[in-house]
């Protein structure tokens, strides 16, 4: 059976929701619009029914796997458990149903709650000053990357070049592109770790910025973090710290302490807000007091008893990076979060992620190359070389296990890695689910031998089995007229 | 430990399994100097009835659109969200799950991206559209550097001065690195230099104009530069899309289509583009393919664009996108469909037209007088606009931007947009309070 | 795979929401009660974290089909369409936050919408005065059928019986023996209609009512209910309408002017609010003036201007029927429903499910027996006994259907008509998914004489097929205490 | 027409396929005497938009307990309901479903109100439990008609004055028809007489005792009629269940178990019964079995006591249960599971003892002075309860309920619930309220 598409179940003059009906009391288009200005062509929306709408879309939710449905450990992702009463909270029409151009006299509650939010964000990553606006990791490495590139240009100092991990998320080096930089290198060592020598033979006058994952994407604390920022300081440059693995250190080490002088937080990772099928997600910025004034336009300034304002007159700030102050729906869970936590539960969320994540890999360890010395921090990356030698990539493994019930891990990531598989159990699962994960993985191994095609034709029981990616990429299909048009023509 | 599974036993049990004695030792990597042994400075953590009501006190200090009769504008509208569209949204299958790398098990999220695309494409008059972008400002900035991107001599971006400032300047912060230099221009002809990568015009624009864009598209595209739209998705409804004038690339903000306010995030923002562009295209692209028994099926594609794969080469650092919000747009246009979209925008241009009838017999006229409009306008004050919407808000009323904020040659001009949900009524007391304003 | 249950995902130690510690501050509870009251057993509750309860839960609703999943033909029941805009109302803090002992005076609001819900249901039925107390509609019967019984002793007139006709709801002859009457059958005539001769026969001073569906359990109008009314009144009884089927005579007919002194509604059926796997629902009666005296305590009077009470003192009254007035968040959603249509609505409503219904019999009519001359109302019965005698019984088809993606039509019942199978498509199901219905169930004809095992074994693709009914109840295990013991004796 | 999918061309092609010109036709059996030739006098159909705000607008004009701080008990409590109760009974595979009679396409809901009996049952210290029934007065009322049913001569039911009003009521007009007597009783040594079929006590009742139950079942027993407890679940988590005590029949009100307020309703009622009982509750029982497979599932059972089978001789005429409400009951009880549930109840044990302190220390003396009890309970207050309670609403204080509203022997007596949503400081300011009404 085909995906079906809600063009599919359009039918000329049906209507869904009721909308209030034109009255004509000041005229109609033709009385407001020329000709020209007035549209012929056809909206291309379905015609459907509220009924057909919501049978849709049930449907097709069905056709989805989210944490609600089970376990996902999606390395480098933090798949953790979203809480439903961060979703009330988000829905409820005092954070909800507020214009961003409200005056902020009439929305004292939420901007309590965005700087209490920053206050407890600054003192989570060790930094001076925090900005809620980053609508994402990305969005929060730019932010950071231009604010070190400006505090820079305030000195005078003009620096071309950022240093980036071999390991590192392919946002780093992106984003050290889009704000200018050229981009080096550094390659790791054989612990997985920045190679420090390399680090300070490339590390000179001309670099602004090392950007470092910390614990980085092999699951490994980058242990010479403090010889690292010292090397990176001593040249005059700063150092970035990508937080989509702060999950592993909350409440044990700050970014702050470790030398750090910018820092975003993932909150849809580390803060428990749903990734809503790829966003929205929230990348909080926090720096130190030297990089305040560079921070994006507005701040958020005031307190509770004098009132709150939007600060714009901010001239060295970088600008305006969206627009207005961030997205709050995920920073008001994020808020609802942190207050569930407290700082005891914080850390209980680092250690007991790092507790599971060794204790998955203990488990199998024995079938699995596991190319780097532990202990892991909260993920880990396994090397399937050998199983490939065996008739077996990482990407069959990882399909195998949808036949388990389980999400893949994430594949083909990082790259330093042959036939990586990188897993990232989270602290909300059980250790029967791990358990079962670990045993639905070794399965899979002996299956490598039994019985291949039960790999190769993974999964079995999803609604389309694997699908053509090269024909979808030579031949795209982007819409429902051109992809109506070219099955049409096929049949 | 909300939300953490662990029992002691299962603890010790794990423990035991790595052979260590407590959770320590799986620390001891951490630099000795750098460990904190103290507890974070957080406030303590609340039962969820406590944290519940925490939270109903904090959202309950603010004034929302419930309470007060908005006429806010540019870009956020106040309007009406179908109950369908957060029941349908919230599912925790769409709202728990990741960005569909494994689709097999995506094809719920998958196929309502390309039904966005698709609705995008057909509503802006383009070729192609992606999964959305973080908002309607950013999208303008990745369609700036895309624009750049395209032509390396080119470094000039011609900025209408009637595009909402706050696009303008997340475009500036975007590019800026880049060595791009804005320039305001007030018409087509400004338009001019072997310079400009692209020329970017707002429609409606920021006082509500329309008719201006075809020609600056012409002269755009005669000077070799691209032409970028930021457009209101409601309003094409009943306008020529921009794609049809000539446009390359249309971004806009998303929220009006089904997304609550929320202050402003998180929305969405959308970019259609002309087929030359579909390869240059920042972000997600979902397309549509067959599986090995020729069964249709949804892909994330023409990725070799994107961060994961091609690092500092990508056309944009872009990772996530707006997912959610882009699928309570799908949901909302499914559930209006092409007459309720009319319909919801014809009412908002007619109570907007019967308002600025009544505000200029009160003595606030229209700037530009005759220039045909929708549902947004700009009338210019005699006073304080600031004064003016101090008054109005004592009374429970949110009267329009002040538009002499944006831009100093706009002083006392006043932008107001009306939606569907506003009524007779509530124009008729915005009148009256207006009245009262001027008579005090 | 068994379908799971809650508590097999219990492990000792887990926990779920976080609830207020108790902090010491008046004792504990060996201060408050003395041992013999202080529980020692186990509460057999599962301890699971929330995780592990909104996967289950979201998994068991994927083993569940409802109206938002599909077609939901089940005769009676007016499985219609349930606007999400009405859900969303119930759950506004100011209708469902709200105690049952509030003074009125703080509850305006949602006394003036029950209000006018009483008013508009009073119009809808054509009758003088409503309770809007009863929980369902076999409570608005029992709650009516006790109105009569008091009405009539009221007048010194203690009668003994009530008649039913032999198609009617089994809540109707229930209903009427839980209020003290004995039940007399009315056979039904050659049109599947009430056997008027017979009824004048069985009509004498002991007949206290006789209770009648209209349109009735056939889907037949009783077009000589006038004659039925003027036989049952002539004989000093009353007269009292079953409303299940008032879907079909919305704004066309209204039981009043037909002659009916009782009168109850299944506002989850008529006023499209959801049936929540079985409840609740709400059955409100509405009565003629002769019989508002014996409406149930309390009764709502006052207005939005002098203010609302609520009325106990009424001393001709049945008594209270239940806790307070009703299911108050499932008379919001009717109201909601109510205010959607419009009196132009809720004449549509009923054209188009009457129109459905008869559109779909003339589809499967050629291959599938209707025992009575249509026209039909908003349902219709059709007889499977010629597929019986060719090998397939109606609940053969019943379950073949579920193959198809739509859930079965009612299956035996009503019980005059052998082999019966109801079916009720409802206003918001469109034409085409009433063809592919009627397609399914020619196909299913089709293969009764093709493939036999096709029927005898569905469905075929569920979480299990056909259970052990009679084991179940031979052997009945109620609970999981029960359930465990069973398992593990026998494993 | 919301919610009709049918176009002009739909309606054609169906009458055209039925011969006919009009719907009129199908309607041709309609008296036409009797036919309605106009329009229901209802209000104006609303688009959704208008629906929103006015039904939003009355919502708003109730105070609801986000905005009272209450005090309120009797059956109904302002407990915590956990955002995920909501999140997942309003599932529309929840809600829109209807009672399970096709078990292959149900097992949800069936596993749901089996998970439910499972409960009750172990709540209780019963032997099994049902699916629910309406509320807990209804579910008095059918606990009595089983008692009645069950020994033919025997007419009366003795209840106890500490039972819930309401219970009583709606036993008395559930049994009126069926000749029953039902006699109020103070006290054990009025249990007597060989025509009772049942004693019904609550637990803990009225005025917060709980000490009197066991030998209340004892002298029911031997006088061979049946005991029935009404009982409150939450209390059942620190209290010895009635079923322990030798009760036949246990009843309550559900509502405290994660069902919202709602004015009363829906809640809904529960029942668990010793094993002789089984056979003769009313309402859909749901039992386990298997499939020709082998495999688990669950189906509804014993349906030979109910009306669509035995239609006059049934149990009972109830057809519907409250489905959702004991789905949302059985979430609410898993996300809490045994220690969640005993704190909930501890908590609200303990603050209600330190109001009962602070109250006796202003003068508000609890009424049995000694009698244990846990979070509600009974003082005097010396003057008029009700004035009392309107000085508190002026004060956003629902004060407790006046109980010689209930009984006339009870003039005077102020009913107090302290649940888990209280605080010290709801208690201080309660007190602090009481002192000032007294010394005004």
């Amino acid at each position: 059976m085909a995906v079906p598409l809600i063009f599919e179940r359009s039918h000329p003059g049906r209507r869904g929701v009721a909308v209030p009906t034109p009255t004509g009391i000041a005229g109609q288009l033709a009385d407001w619009v020329p000709a020209e200005f007035r549209r012929q062509s056809d909206l291309g929306l379905p015609e459907v029914t509220e009924e057909d709408v919501v049978r849709h879309y049930t449907y097709l939710s069905h056709l989805n796997y989210g944490v609600d449905t089970g376990f996902y450990p999606l390395g480098s992702c933090t798949m953790k458990y979203n809480p439903k009463v961060n979703d009330w909270a988000a829905g409820l029409p005092g954070f909800a149903d507020v214009h961003p151009d409200q005056p902020p006299s009439t929305i004292p509650g939420l901007l309590f709650l965005l700087a209490e939010l920053e206050r407890a964000l600054a003192e989570v990553t060790g930094m001076d000053a925090v900005s809620l606006q980053p609508a994402a990791g990305a969005h929060g490495e730019l932010t950071g990357i231009l604010m070190i590139r400006a505090y820079l240009a305030a000195q005078g100092d003009q620096r071309t070049t950022v240093l980036v991990p071999d390991s590192a998320h392919g946002t780093n080096p992106a984003t050290a592109a889009m704000a200018g930089y050229q981009v080096r290198e550094i390659p790791s060592n054989r612990r997985g770790r920045v190679d420090l020598a390399a680090l300070r033979q490339h590390m000179d006058g001309s670099v602004a910025a090392l950007m470092l994952t910390n614990p980085n994407t092999l699951g490994l604390f980058e242990d010479e973090v403090l010889e690292i920022a010292e090397t990176v300081h001593r040249a005059g440059g700063l150092l970035y710290y990508d937080g989509a693995n702060a999950n592993a250190i909350l409440g044990r080490v700050r970014p702050g302490d470790m030398g750090f002088d910018v820092v975003h937080l993932n909150l849809h990772k580390t803060f428990a807000t749903p990734h809503g099928g790829g966003g929205p997600g929230a990348g909080p910025v926090a720096v130190k007091k030297a990089l305040e004034p560079f921070l994006p336009l507005p701040r958020l300034v005031g307190n509770a008893e004098t009132g709150w304002q939007w600060d714009y007159d901010r001239p060295q700030s970088i600008g305006r990076v969206r627009s207005y102050y961030g997205n709050i729906g995920v920073l008001v869970r994020a808020y609802a979060y942190l207050r569930s936590q407290g700082a005891e539960g914080l850390k209980q969320v680092a250690e007991t992620a790092v507790l599971h994540a060794n204790y998955l890999l203990s488990q199998v360890g024995q079938d699995y190359h596991s190319p780097f010395p532990g202990p892991v921090k909260h993920e880990f990356v396994l090397s399937l070389t050998e199983q490939k030698r065996r008739g077996a990539r990482a990407l069959d493994v990882a399909k195998r296990l949808i036949d388990f019930g389980m999400y893949p891990p994430t594949v083909y990531f990082p790259l330093v890695v042959e036939e990586a598989l990188m897993v990232e159990p989270t602290e909300t699962e059980s250790r029967e689910m791990i358990d079962r994960f670990a045993d639905a993985l070794k399965q899979i191994n002996r299956e490598i031998d039994e019985n291949p095609a039960l790999l190769h034709e993974a999964p079995h029981d999803t609604i389309v089995s694997r699908l053509d990616e090269a024909r979808a990429a030579r031949h795209p299909l982007l819409g429902w007229p051109q992809l109506k048009a070219e099955e049409e023509s096929r049949s | 430990m909300a939300y953490i599974p662990d029992t002691p036993e299962d603890r010790a049990h794990m423990l035991a399994a790595l052979g260590i004695d407590a959770v320590d030792a799986l620390f001891e990597d951490l630099p000795p100097s750098v460990r904190l042994n103290r507890l974070l400075d957080v406030p303590p953590a609340l039962s969820e009835s406590e944290l519940s009501r925490h939270l109903r006190q904090l959202a309950a200090q603010n004034r929302d659109l419930g309470q007060l009769t908005s006429f806010l504008g540019g870009g956020f509208y106040d309007r009406y969200v179908p109950a369908a569209v957060g029941a349908l949204a919230q599912r925790g299958e769409f709202l728990t799950a990741y960005t569909p790398y494994q689709p097999e098990v995506s094809q719920g999220t998958l196929a309502a991206i390309f039904e966005f695309q698709s609705m995008i494409q057909t509503l802006t008059g383009t070729d192609a559209s992606q999964a959305s972008l973080y908002d309607g400002a950013s999208a303008v900035g990745e369609a700036c550097l895309m624009a750049l991107a395209n032509a390396p001599k080119r470094h000039r971006l011609l900025f209408g001065r009637t595009v909402l400032s706050q696009s303008r300047q997340v475009a500036e912060t975007y590019s800026r690195a880049r060595g791009a230099e804005i320039t305001v221009i007030d018409g087509v002809d400004e338009i001019m230099g072997d310079d400009v990568a692209a020329v970017i015009w707002q429609y409606p624009d920021l006082l509500g104009q329309i008719t201006a864009l075809p020609a600056i598209i012409e002269k755009t595209h005669a000077i070799g530069a691209v032409a970028i739209v930021v457009a209101d998705p409601v309003a094409l409804a009943l306008l020529t899309p921009p794609g049809e004038f000539g446009a390359d690339i249309v971004v806009g903000e998303g929220q009006p289509l089904g997304n609550r306010l929320q202050l402003g995030g998180p929305t969405f923002g959308f970019m259609g583009v002309k087929s030359p562009w579909i390869r240059k295209m920042p972000g997600r692209i979902v397309g549509a393919t067959v599986d090995h028994a020729g069964r249709r099926g949804f892909v994330l594609t023409l990725q070799a664009r994107e961060q994961h794969i091609r690092r500092e080469k990508a056309t944009s650092n872009i990772c996530s996108n707006h997912s959610l919000n882009a699928l309570m747009a799908t949901i909302y246009l499914s559930l209006l469909g092409p007459e309720g979209l009319k319909a919801v925008a014809t009412v908002s241009a007619e109570l907007a037209h019967y308002l600025a009838d009544r505000l200029a017999s009160a003595g606030l006229v229209r700037v530009p007088r005759q220039e045909p409009f929708l549902y947004e306008f700009t009338v210019r004050v005699p006073g304080s606009v600031a004064d003016l919407n101090r008054h109005l808000l004592d009374r429970g009323i949110l009267g329009g931007r002040d538009l002499g904020q944006e831009d100093p040659a706009w002083q006392g001009l006043w932008q107001l947009a009306v939606t569907e949900q506003r009524t007779k009524d509530d124009c008729d007391r915005l009148v009256e309070e207006v009245l009262a304003w001027q008579s005090r």
